[in-house]
């Protein structure tokens, strides 16, 4: 079966990505395609290569990209959301006259679009949030 | 038919209040996106979400962008299909006098101005709830 | 010297709000504001437990908040007191602490 | 075709679950996930709204949640099924949709 | 006398359960580095925030960091008072057997283990709230 | 008076930065000082100068510099927060090995001590979150 899966809220703070990320993993194991991966909302700041977080703690974005990785998942982030949560690739910045960015690696920005996309063909969207 | 086949219901479930999150905002942006995909669309308005179709929202104090007359404007994105929870309006002390009027045009009827907001029992939106393909919640 | 408890979620959502009230003493403040203020409309089922007996304490609403929620302080009932920022500042110089109930 | 309803936020702090249960069908299905799982601890005040009279529906808690907030499979409420995050899959799998109740 | 004029009451409100989101485990680390500035340190577990003292704590399936050890060494960092409250623990079906041993090390009594929790009725830990200088909500 | 403040969620998603900003601003419009402004938390989120809102819209990252420009605020950003979250200044990035920093201007990145410092010099700590 063909999931689309929704992340909300950003890393850390609430255990939103920690669920999808193991519901995903979960989903693959069982032999089922991920059509799509949307971080919406908060969700944006799971894309953002910047973090440091503790080294006795998981590490989200970089559980995400390997992830993606190895499965050739669509990990997307919202464009409209990334743009007021300060999510940015080389592209954006560039068109919004900032000095840098700090996309993830198997991270990309796209629009609203690509969710009702996955909403449209997955077999199952499932949503993440607070 | 083709066409038919790719189209499918969409829910969009609206339970919190406006400003206090963004997620009344956010949802309303995708559902504007969402409308060029021409799929089924409906929104349901539960719990506090009653609020976002509150008239009279005023947000010069808060210093936030009043997207309420946004909601007025989905008819013309040919989204009229708005279930407002009875059960949640009257537990709020709100009667459905205090939302905004929201309509739309129906084409197929010479144009006539109708109502997108429906009224609904906890039970039928329980039934709507089990009719869709896709649910997305905010 | 008294507090003041400050919520800033729906009761009809959270029960922050009466987590608050289980816990306020005699002379004290509660500010309702962000999505607390929809406790404080008229009519609402919340109102009962805001005017539940406990030590007696002074219910305010944040006006702004109101206003951006479409609630006419005419919809505000009874006992509660509608204030701005400023009314927000001089609570928290008039009581000995600040307790927010998250 | 069946609904699979998820919950994630403890009922003792939000309505989330009672919304939930208010708007389930016949044969639908109610996960408890992340904080929810509180919800389903025996003893609890709110095991009585999970089993009040509603459309019959089946209830599960995700099991690593549990043991995160040590919460022993013998401490489970009757009536309340424990999976795990591959069982998650398969009741996405197994309902028509998902409703989750954020 | 200069330095109890600096020493404060500080009380730390802890009102959510651990994991789901990262109030608990921030809140720890704000009352580690805390300890060192050597003011007057309680700790408050209310609503579902006694979930953080709970025994047993296995985060190995979520595959998040289990701080709940943590707990157990605030005796070491002086932090001493540790308020349950009752109601909260029975509302939620827990009783004071299903929290983990926290203890610490009277140095003016012969260095005796004694308990830093201290099960605490809601009428007192108003009182207690009332008696602050400053407090941290989490 | 002399307040302390805390910030526990980031720009947007939820209404805590903007509470509090207009909580400082009718604090200093009365005459009374800000001892510190702790961004703690998804507060931590305020500190990024990436973030691009709708023009339309407000935009609390300018709005709190702005602030800090005019009465000289102390806007302190945590620093085991920020890393778990991806806020970086050009020396903490130096010393993670990240290729960039993305701070804006009048926040500075420092310390848990700094709240608890907030605590015992301001006379009222006013904390604003989820």
């Amino acid at each position: 079966m063909r999931f689309g899966i929704v992340v909300n809220e950003g890393p850390y703070t609430r255990q939103a990505s920690d669920s999808a990320y193991l519901f995903a993993k979960a989903a693959l194991a069982k032999g089922h395609e991920i059509f799509r991966v949307f971080f919406y909302h908060d969700g944006v700041n799971n894309g953002t290569r910047f973090t440091v977080p503790p080294q006795d703690d998981r590490n989200l974005q970089r559980l995400w990209s390997e992830l993606a990785e190895t499965h050739k998942l669509d990990l997307v982030v919202c464009i409209a959301a990334a743009q007021r949560r300060g999510i940015l690739d080389a592209n954006e910045a560039k068109r919004q006259g900032k000095d840098g960015d700090n996309i993830a690696p198997g991270f990309r920005i796209s629009g609203l679009g690509q969710l009702i996309e996955a909403g449209i063909q997955a077999d199952r969207l499932v949503v993440f949030g607070d | 038919m083709s066409e038919q086949a790719n189209r499918k219901k969409f829910l969009y479930v609206n339970r919190r209040a406006p400003y206090g999150t963004i997620y009344a905002l956010e949802s309303l942006e995708v559902v504007l996106i969402g409308a060029a995909f021409e799929q089924d669309v409906s929104l349901a308005f539960i719990d506090d979400g009653v609020y976002q179709l509150v008239a009279g929202q005023d947000t010069a104090g808060v210093g936030m962008k009043n997207f309420s007359k946004t909601y007025r404007a989905l008819g013309d994105y040919e989204v009229r299909k708005l279930y407002v929870e009875r059960e949640s309006l009257a537990e709020r002390g709100l009667t459905v006098e205090d939302l905004m009027p929201i309509t739309y045009e129906d084409e197929d009827d010479d144009y006539a101005e109708k109502p997108s907001i429906h009224l609904t029992d906890r039970s039928e939106m329980a039934r709507l709830i089990a009719e869709q393909d896709v649910i997305l919640s905010f | 010297m008294p507090t003041l408890h400050t919520v800033n979620k729906s009761p009809y959502e959270r029960s922050s709000l009466e987590s608050c009230l289980d816990h306020v003493a005699e002379g004290d403040s509660v500010l309702m504001f962000e999505d607390a203020v929809v406790g404080a409309r008229r009519g609402g089922k919340f109102i009962a437990t805001l005017k539940a007996e406990r030590p007696s304490c002074a219910l305010y609403v944040l006006g702004p908040d109101l206003a951006a929620r479409g609630i006419k302080p005419a919809d505000i009932a009874e006992g509660i007191s509608v204030v701005d920022y400023g009314g927000f500042v001089d609570l928290a110089v008039a009581n000995a602490r600040v307790c927010a109930w998250l």
